[in-house]
């Protein structure tokens, strides 16, 4: 079917704004559907939007591209390759369970579902851009809702968390912000206009030293959205006094703009000083890997573990990056979907038993398996999803990373794979002592899930055993793009210029 | 030594002592007698510089009626009792001192650049001056300058508006009992150092 | 006998219905003192439309100077010209709610805002340091009463350190004006183009005067180390003053600037770069920096002021068309989302008492979600947050900077961007996420409220799509001599 | 004329500079207005030197309206002063201080 | 039947899925449920060693697609399982073994209130495990391992309300995943090799060997060996087995001792032909299970608990498993993987009906006299005592004595000496644990019970599998079960010369005799005041045995102290230093900022001053060239 689906996807959350601003009177049950109806039109679209992407092809697809702003050189670019599709659909699939976890938010329903899906819109836009303005754009829209989302409806430090997370994002998107003007300015003196175009910037003769100090600017930007080592503790705040919701999402969804946009901009614009930056990065990532898992181990509070978690599982990711053969970036953007997956489901699943408890304090808790099993199971499902067990999805983001570093550095693999052995130890001990053990007089009248919480987490349980089991599909539309990234990566010689990127454009053409 | 150089030496010293002894004088009446004379020394350097008709602007308009508006001023305030003497913002007077001769440094090497010591002006004023000078004053200023002069004059009433506006404040609606109801919110709402502040931190003593 | 001169009053047309509005107001506040506001308030409005009216005529002129070379006659002028009435628009209905409000009649407002907006219309068309001069006088000197205009105890104290400071730095700009007079012998701004155009050789004693010019005019927006007036008078000055001075004063001496910097002294930007950037950079800091502790919403706007106007300036070290655009599209944002903001404190402050203080806006949110709402539209916009039009000035000012090879300046920028979003977002977490303490009597008129959903729609519009405006903005950039 | 146009020029830096300095040490408003108006004479002598320098009256006309600036700036400035001493009962512009931070 | 392997593991598996989400509506259906599903397996797989028995030798290797997996491009990957004589074997132990154990768990559980979940778990390890062996490739073979993991994990802290079920559980996880990290790299190793995961390209098929250089079979071959080990709770990796005995019994039996933790032996015999290639690798094998013989031996004579000390047997004889297959006799392991899955899971069983009759009573000190309570319970023990003691004709004689003897031809000494010393204090701990349990006085207060009929059957199917195993496949080196494995694990070179049959069969026959009568010096009836206060009387001895060498505790002090406590100035560093930092630049900017009261004092004077500084500072850039 011919219609432009990429901003069909970005525009179909938008659909419930005008409803939920404009009628201020609207019920809060009516605001809930209002917001769930909006997220899941969006993964409708998205799912089109899935149906029509080309299996096989490596560049961009479903192109539309119209100016915006002409006279600056901003225009409405999007596109979607094997590293963003999938981004895509996992934020279209978690959205409408994040919104219907968030069921029990019971002051400023309306703002709150209108603050969630303006976040979709812009965290949809920041995967789909393809001009440089317009992605940072998105990037930077969408801190306010994260940051309302945080500040008002998460718990007692809410407020703290909340700021930090937003100027210390904001700190690494001023770096980003001034990488993207220079590149601006020098298509200007290159192309003879200057453009926001990543197609057209790709083209640059960049000077290594420039393509260097440039790369370093993108990269802190992304970083701090990764979080990479040792720009995280936002993360641990932020995640630990988010509402559910807001947990899931950033979890789940809004780290992943930082590694993607490692992925999309750091590599295809500055491949001289990727390879030549990569084996610090590296380190850094796998610094972050161990360091992230040990001190996750320590924590008292379970969703500051869970977050210390993904400090440990994105440092995973960015190795996979800059390893740059096609299975390590494979397993990347996989791991990106697969963390998006288990550690929105582990805050879940915490955030259901949150509701029941009123507590994160692991000493508090304790003997819940015997109560609520179902809710238990569904923990032991993320969590050993999360560990990375063969047969749920991690395992094979983890599989390809690790695999495809080890075929570049087989000490640093080593040093990572024990991120392995310490996720088991953190979340199997943190398990023993919130689940397990005698149970707690306090505890003894939980609710196990109800219906609308099993339906809720049952679709990220299958889809985790979908690509657990069958990575088959995700796989076949990742791998060109990966390949051809990493191709290009690794024909280019640290220290010398670089050819422009001949990208074989994909079908789709230009947009209506 | 020709006659306009000895003038100079003569009043250029005493602009500067004058003017030094506008600065230092407690008294703000002897003060204002000091600018009076700094304004008579410059308005000789007008005349030394081949402009009459400014000449006796500056005596008429300087010396005599804004010179005369200050004193007035300071009569009405009854604020001759002179300054104190002890400067209580620390290091206040050094900083001035300080910053005043360097710009007079950044100015003259500017000056020295642009114009050059020795340069003396050329001759031939006389020509631009058809007529004397303040006709041909009046000609620039009524041919090129008319639309500034206009502007001038609405520089002029806003001038007087706000003069009006301030002054006559006292006899309108504003009471005695407004005064006082409001004094108080006054204090509160403008007295605002942020907390935190220390008591040290705020220069001087009250 | 002298050649008559022309006059051609119709390139003044905006300047002259400004200052006839103002002189038919002060003659009937002169008559009615204590009559109703609203006749008043009307004639401003009035004015200011066909004002604007005449502006926009002016739009289809050939560029020109008119009037023996004292005034231009071009796009430039025209755009600052109708933001200006935009925002006297704005300034004058604030003004109208602030006295009606709490039944002062001070109907010599009116006539003063006009006689400010004047000298702001015609400091925009300025083609004469000599004109620029006279015109920041009358601004200044209206806006000295203006800040005063309640006669409490801060207005008055706020319109004494604005005096002080505004006498002190009038003496610089015009020491200024005399240097580039000598250095060049004109004080035409196209006069001093040409003169320095063709010239080599040292320059100081033109670039002294460029960069006195340049205190003197600093000082009009706020630059640092010219700023610390702001926060004393802002916080002082009632709030529709300070929200009407805050954003005409920036727009028109921007512009001012513009001419100077752009046209007459363009020959020397690769000498005047540097201090221009040093001191947009000195102004996003310290602004930024000293906006963190304020606990005093006008205050801590003043302050912000300060980092805006040093945001502006960036875009001034690249003396190009974008350059010009992107300064002219940061004006024209921050006007709309600043004005707002005053607006909305000045609504919330309650009256001539003006609680400004944080505990005032603490969960407005819930008390007041109309007025909290469009406050944070502007605050995001003034924190550059997307999709505000403060998010694209950014990027352009930025971006203009980047060009000109000040990327040091832009990372100092895009840093206290943070720095910024710190506050401003303060603001609205102590609005949006803190309870609320006590009760607060809402304000029943929707008035208001509709009134200043116009800037705020302005300021989401041109976030979204700025390229309504940019071209036209543009066109106001080419600037020709 | 035998005396450099230059001497006239320093005369005018120093006059302003004294002027300036004027307004930063003292704290009554009156006197530091009259620092002010002795910047602005201080200028004067400069348009007036530099008119003379180049043989032509522009200079002169702007130390004119200069004259007539500073006439209105007193009116506006002295009334002002009356005002806050009004308010106040003082023109030491040190006590002038319930603004800041 | 072949073709239809699939559904060995595809039965369980859905058995598996049904009880876990319905089982609480089953109620004691859920035992059969499971049960069924096992036999239905064992059935698979026994008509599938049936066809593979009518394919001529060289045929017996059998590669079953059961589905694609991944197809990217060019290459398909496809999900394979691999049917020749060793996974078949295996696959036969796990069905049947399995089986029986299901069979005895539904009299075991019955008082259980989650039966569903204990059979769902024990299905699905069933599943897993038959991946594993069955699969023709690592990734498939790693599937297992991990899945196998996941269930041991979850059946050991199946009462996780014991704090020390669940502590056991996640040690046993812990420890086995630092052998699944090694073995995850060797497969890493294995990928960038040969490009490929699949067992024929690694391994070489029909007799090619693998074209692979020694180091680098060396350094594959001991990370898989890594794998093992964790797996096969093997030095040093072995710290997690005994106190995985938390676990139900029947799990035990399974998991601890049947099937999972041969898995170690299962994939070095796989992948032996690496091993083979290196040398090296073989040597560390051999010494990895002589050491791990006799030190879990040794410790298993310090352990009063039953299942701990049937735990360290289980150490003990995989590492005779592992000696085996290190001195290159994989056939021999694999026999004696299979006779110890017979004797191994009675011993468990007959274990549990003391606990089920008892209480949970455990410790042998609190026993005593039992065989007068539980004549049939202790009848089979004393089978499967015997089997494991390796007296002819139980299992274990052909087995052990394989072993040892073709150790002797190896020419290695040491091997032969360590190995009988090996064997004796095998039958020393065994005959221990029979002695001390079942006969003499009874120590325990009440009657214990004897197990049920559904409980018994079982056992005595493993105990005339402990008895007749051994004779009737031969497992000797040349035995049928040997000849029967020869095309996947190869021949059983003849060793060099050494002492005849008769005189190994002689000495091997006497020390186990002597272990038996040592253990009745020492623990007859008469003697039980001695043994009991012998920790008293040799606390040095009794602990080093009792703790197993201490290697657990140092270990324990590594992780518990050092680690932790690194851990925690980890976190504090992050806590102080790291965000310190951060929250030191926002605490700085506002202290910074407040300051500002200094400068913007209110003083206008103050104001005009920073104005004439700025024009100074401004003019600088006129007068200056830089």
């Amino acid at each position: 079917m011919d219609a432009p689906w990429l901003t069909l996807v970005i525009v179909a959350p938008l659909t419930g704004l005008p409803v939920l601003l404009l009628w201020r009177s609207i019920s809060d049950e009516a605001a809930r559907w209002v917001g769930l109806a909006a997220a899941l039109a969006a993964f409708a679209v998205s799912i089109g939007m899935l149906a029509n992407f080309e299996t096989g092809e490596a560049g961009f697809q479903l192109v539309s591209k119209h100016p915006w702003v002409e006279s600056v050189g901003l225009s409405w670019f999007l596109g979607v390759d094997g590293f963003s599709v999938w981004l895509v659909m996992v934020t279209t699939f978690m959205f409408p369970i994040a919104i219907a976890a968030s069921w029990k938010v019971d002051h400023q329903v309306r703002r709150y579902m209108a603050m969630a899906l303006f976040l979709e819109t812009v965290i949809l836009g920041a995967f789909l851009s393809l001009d440089l303005l317009l992605f940072f754009l998105f990037f930077e829209a969408l801190l306010f809702p994260m940051y309302y989302i945080i500040g008002v409806w998460g718990s007692k430090r809410r407020i703290y968390a909340a700021t930090k997370f937003l100027l210390y994002t904001m700190f690494g998107s001023a770096f980003l912000l001034v990488g993207i003007l220079w590149l601006y300015i020098e298509s200007g003196n290159q192309l003879g206009k200057a453009t926001f175009d990543l197609t057209a910037l790709e083209q640059l003769r960049l000077s290594t030293e420039a393509g260097r100090w440039l790369f370093l600017a993108f990269f802190v930007g992304f970083a701090v959205k990764v979080p990479v080592w040792p720009l995280h503790t936002w993360l641990p705040d932020a995640h630990t006094e988010a509402p559910t919701k807001g947990s899931v999402v950033l979890a789940a969804i809004l780290l992943k703009t930082g590694p993607y946009g490692m992925l999309r901009f750091n590599l295809d614009l500055f491949p001289e000083a990727s390879r030549y930056f990569a084996d610090a990065i590296m380190v850094l990532a796998v610094v972050g890997i161990v360091y992230g898992a040990i001190v996750a181990m320590m924590q008292r509070d379970i969703k500051r573990l869970i977050a210390y978690s993904s400090v440990s599982h994105m440092g995973l990711i960015v190795l996979g990056i800059f390893a740059f053969s096609a299975e390590s970036m494979d397993g990347a953007v996989l791991q990106m979907v697969n963390h998006g997956l288990s550690t929105g489901m582990l805050f879940l699943v915490f955030g259901m038993l949150y509701e029941r408890t009123h507590t994160r304090e692991i000493s508090d808790l304790g003997g819940i398996v015997q109560v609520t099993p179902w809710l238990a199971g569904a923990y032991v499902v993320a969590m050993f999803s999360s560990i990375g067990l063969p047969g749920l999805n991690n395992f094979v983001g983890e599989f390809l990373v690790l695999l495809g570093t080890f075929s570049v550095d087989r000490v640093l693999a080593s040093i990572a794979i024990l991120g392995v052995i310490l996720s088991a130890i953190y979340m199997l001990w943190s398990y023993q002592r919130t689940f397990q053990g005698p149970a707690k007089e306090r505890w003894g009248s939980l609710r196990d899930l109800s219906w609308r919480e099993g339906a809720i987490v049952a679709p990220i349980v299958v889809a985790m055993l979908w690509i657990g089991l069958q990575p088959g599909p995700m796989l076949e539309r990742l791998r060109p793009t990966s390949e051809l990234v990493s191709e290009r990566i690794r024909t280019v010689q640290v220290g010398e210029a670089v050819e422009p990127l001949a990208r074989t454009s994909g079908p789709g053409g230009e947009g209506p | 030594m020709p006659l306009d150089n000895v003038v100079f030496w003569v009043f250029a010293p005493l602009s500067i002592a004058t003017a030094i002894g506008m600065m230092v004088v407690r008294n703000a009446v002897h003060a204002a007698l000091f600018l009076v004379v700094n304004f008579f020394t410059i308005a000789v350097m007008y005349l030394l510089l081949d402009a009459p008709f400014l000449f006796a602007v500056q005596i008429v308009v300087y010396a005599g009626a804004i010179m005369v508006l200050f004193l007035f001023v300071i009569m009405l305030l009854g604020v001759d009792r002179g300054d104190p003497l002890g400067e209580r913002l620390f290091g206040q007077r050094t900083t001035a001192v300080i910053l005043a001769v360097a710009i007079v440094a950044e100015v003259a090497t500017a000056i020295r650049a642009g114009v050059g010591f020795a340069t003396r002006a050329p001759e031939g004023f006389e020509a631009a001056n058809p007529g004397g000078n303040p006709s041909a004053l009046a000609d620039v200023l009524f041919r090129d300058y008319f639309f500034p002069f206009e502007v001038t004059s609405i520089l002029l009433i806003v001038a007087a508006v706000a003069a009006m506006v301030l002054a006559l404040r006292r006899s309108r609606s504003v009471t005695q009992r407004e005064i006082e109801e409001h004094e108080g919110d006054d204090l509160e709402a403008y007295a605002m150092a942020p907390p935190g502040a220390p008591e040290s931190m705020r220069e001087g003593t009250r | 006998m002298i050649d008559p001169p022309r006059v051609e009053l119709w390139a003044i047309l905006p300047v002259l219905i400004l200052f006839g509005g103002a002189v038919i107001a002060l003659v009937g506040a002169a008559f009615a003192r204590r009559a109703d506001q609203a006749p008043f308030a009307l004639l401003t409005l009035a004015a200011l439309a066909a004002a604007a009216a005449s502006a926009l005529w002016l739009w289809q002129r050939e560029p020109t100077t008119a009037l023996e070379g004292m005034v231009s006659v071009d796009r430039l002028a025209v755009v600052a010209t109708l933001t200006l009435c935009g925002v006297g628009a704005f300034g004058a209905y604030l003004g109208y709610h602030y006295f009606e409000r709490d039944e002062l009649r001070r109907n010599e407002f009116y006539a003063l805002l006009l006689f400010a907006l004047g000298g702001m219309a015609l400091l925009v068309a300025a083609a004469d340091l000599i004109v620029v001069f006279l015109a920041i006088e009358v601004l200044s000197l209206s806006l000295y009463v203006l800040t005063a205009l309640t006669f409490r105890r801060g207005p008055t104290e706020a319109s004494l350190k604005y005096f002080l400071l505004g006498a002190f730095s009038s003496a610089f700009l015009l020491y200024g004006v005399a240097i580039s007079y000598g250095a060049v012998a004109t004080t035409s701004i196209q006069g001093l183009a040409r003169g320095l155009a063709g010239t080599t050789g040292d320059q100081s004693l033109a670039i002294a005067g460029a960069l006195l010019i340049v205190v003197g005019l600093g000082f009009k927006v706020s630059l640092v180390p010219f700023h610390m007036w702001v926060p004393d008078v802002y916080q002082g000055a009632p709030s529709p003053v300070t929200a009407f001075m805050s954003a005409a004063t920036k727009v028109a001496v921007f512009v001012a600037l513009v001419r100077v910097l752009h046209v007459a002294f363009v020959a020397l930007q690769w000498d005047l770069g540097p201090a221009i950037a040093a001191l947009s950079a000195a102004s996003m800091v310290v602004g930024s920096v000293l906006a963190i502790a304020q606990t005093d919403v006008k205050r801590l706007l003043a302050y912000s002021s300060v980092a805006q106007a040093g945001y502006i300036l960036s875009a001034f070290v690249a003396p190009d068309r974008d350059g010009i655009a992107a300064a002219l599209f940061y004006v024209v944002s921050y006007a709309a989302a600043v004005i707002g903001a005053f607006g909305v404190v000045m609504l919330i402050s309650g009256g001539i008492g003006e609680q400004t203080g944080f505990e005032r806006f603490r969960g407005l949110g819930r008390r007041r979600p109309g007025l909290s709402a469009l406050l944070t539209i502007f605050l995001l916009s003034l924190a550059g947050i997307p999709p505000t039009a403060g998010f694209v000035a950014k990027v352009f000012v930025l971006g203009a900077a980047t060009s000109a090879g000040y990327w040091p300046l832009v990372l100092i920028g895009a840093l206290a961007g943070v720095v910024g979003a710190f506050y401003y977002l303060r603001i609205v977490a102590l609005m949006a996420m803190r309870e609320p303490e006590g009760d607060d009597v809402a304000d029943p008129s929707p008035l208001p409220r509709l009134v200043l959903a116009v800037p705020a729609a302005a300021v989401v519009v041109l976030g979204i799509v700025p390229g309504v405006i940019v071209p036209v903005l543009r066109e106001a950039g080419v600037l020709t001599w | 004329m035998r005396t450099p146009i230059a001497y006239f020029l320093l005369l005018s830096a120093i006059l302003f500079a004294l002027g300036s300095a004027s307004v930063l040490v003292r704290r009554n408003a009156l006197r530091i207005f009259m620092g002010v108006e002795l910047q602005l004479n201080a200028v004067n002598l400069t348009l007036v030197a530099f008119s003379r320098m180049h043989l032509e009256l522009d200079g002169q006309i702007l130390a004119f309206f200069s004259m007539v600036v500073a006439a209105a700036e007193v009116v506006v400035g002295l009334a002002i002063i009356v005002a806050v001493f009004r308010r106040t009962g003082t023109t030491d512009v040190d006590r002038a201080d319930v603004l800041r931070g | 039947m072949i073709d239809l392997i699939g559904l060995a593991i595809a039965i369980p598996l859905v058995a598996a899925g049904v009880n876990m989400l319905v089982g609480a509506r089953l109620g004691r259906y859920a035992g059969w449920l499971g049960t069924g599903a096992m036999v239905a397996s064992f059935a698979i797989a026994l008509g599938a060693l049936l066809d593979l028995l009518s394919l001529p030798a060289g045929d017996r290797t059998q590669v079953v697609t059961v589905a694609e997996w991944i197809r990217t491009g060019a290459a398909t990957v496809t999900l394979d399982l691999r049917v020749d004589p060793l996974s078949i074997t295996m696959a036969m132990v796990v069905t049947g073994v399995g089986s029986l154990i299901h069979l005895y768990a539904i009299g075991y559980m019955e008082h259980d209130p989650r039966p569903g979940r204990f059979f769902g778990y024990m299905n699905l390890f069933c599943a897993f495990m038959l991946a594993l062996v069955l699969a023709n490739d690592f990734l498939l073979l790693y599937l297992g391992w991990e899945g196998v993991g996941l269930c041991s994990y979850l059946l050991i802290g199946f009462w996780s309300e014991r704090p020390e079920a669940a502590r056991a559980a996640k040690k046993a996880f812990i420890t086995t995943r630092v052998g699944d990290v090694m073995l995850l790299l060797g497969l890493f190793a294995v990928w960038i090799h040969f490009g490929s995961f699949d067992f024929d390209t690694v391994l070489g098929s029909e007799g090619s060997l693998p074209e692979i250089a020694a180091g680098t079979a060396t350094a594959i071959s001991l990370l898989m060996l890594g794998g093992a080990v964790g797996k096969s709770a093997q030095l040093p990796l072995h710290v997690w087995l005994p106190d995985a005995m938390a676990g139900p019994t029947p799990v035990s039996a399974l998991i601890h001792a049947a099937t999972m933790v041969t898995a170690g032996v299962y994939l070095v015999v796989r992948t032996h032909v690496l091993f083979e290639i290196s040398e090296v690798a073989l040597i560390v094998v051999a010494v990895i299970g002589l050491a791990g013989a006799l030190h879990a031996g040794f410790a298993s004579l310090g352990q009063y608990d039953m299942k701990r000390a049937l735990a360290y047997s289980t150490m003990s004889q995989l590492g005779f498993m592992f000696l085996a297959a290190g001195l290159g006799f994989s056939a021999v392991a694999i026999s004696l993987l299979v006779a110890h899955a017979f004797y191994k899971a009675l011993l468990f069983l007959t274990s549990g009906n003391v606990m089920h009759g008892l209480h949970d009573e455990i410790d042998v000190r609190r026993l005593g006299g039992l065989v007068r309570d539980m004549p049939w319970t202790a009848a089979l023990f004393a089978v499967g005592a015997l089997a494991l003691s390796g007296l002819p004709p139980f299992s274990g004689y052909y087995t052990k004595d394989a072993i040892l003897e073709l150790a002797s031809h190896d020419g290695e000494v040491w091997t032969y000496v360590l190995g009988s010393l090996g064997a004796l204090v095998s039958a020393w701990y065994i005959a221990r644990l029979f002695f001390t349990a079942f006969i003499g006085d009874r120590r325990y207060e009440g009657r214990a019970h004897e197990a049920s009929t559904l409980m018994r059957a079982p056992l005595v199917v493993l105990a005339i599998g402990a008895l007749f195993a051994g004779m009737w496949l031969a497992l000797t080196p040349d035995g049928r079960l040997a000849t029967f494995l020869e095309p996947v694990v190869g021949t059983v070179a003849e060793g060099h010369a050494g002492p005849s049959t008769q005189v190994l069969v002689a000495i091997s026959v006497v020390l186990t005799l002597l272990g038996i009568a040592i253990a009745w010096r020492l623990y007859r009836p008469a003697a039980a005041e001695r043994w009991i206060s012998f920790p008293e009387r040799e606390p040095g001895l009794a602990g080093a045995l009792g703790h197993a060498f201490y290697i657990d505790d140092l270990y324990a002090w590594i992780v518990g102290t050092v680690g932790l406590r690194g851990a925690a100035a980890l976190e504090r560093f992050d806590r102080i230093v790291v965000d310190g930092a951060v929250n030191g630049v926002g605490r700085l900017a506002v202290r910074l900022s407040g300051l500002a009261p200094i400068w913007q004092s209110g003083r206008v004077r103050r104001y005009a001053l920073s104005f004439l500084a700025g024009g100074v500072a401004l003019l600088v850039f006129a007068v200056v060239r830089v």
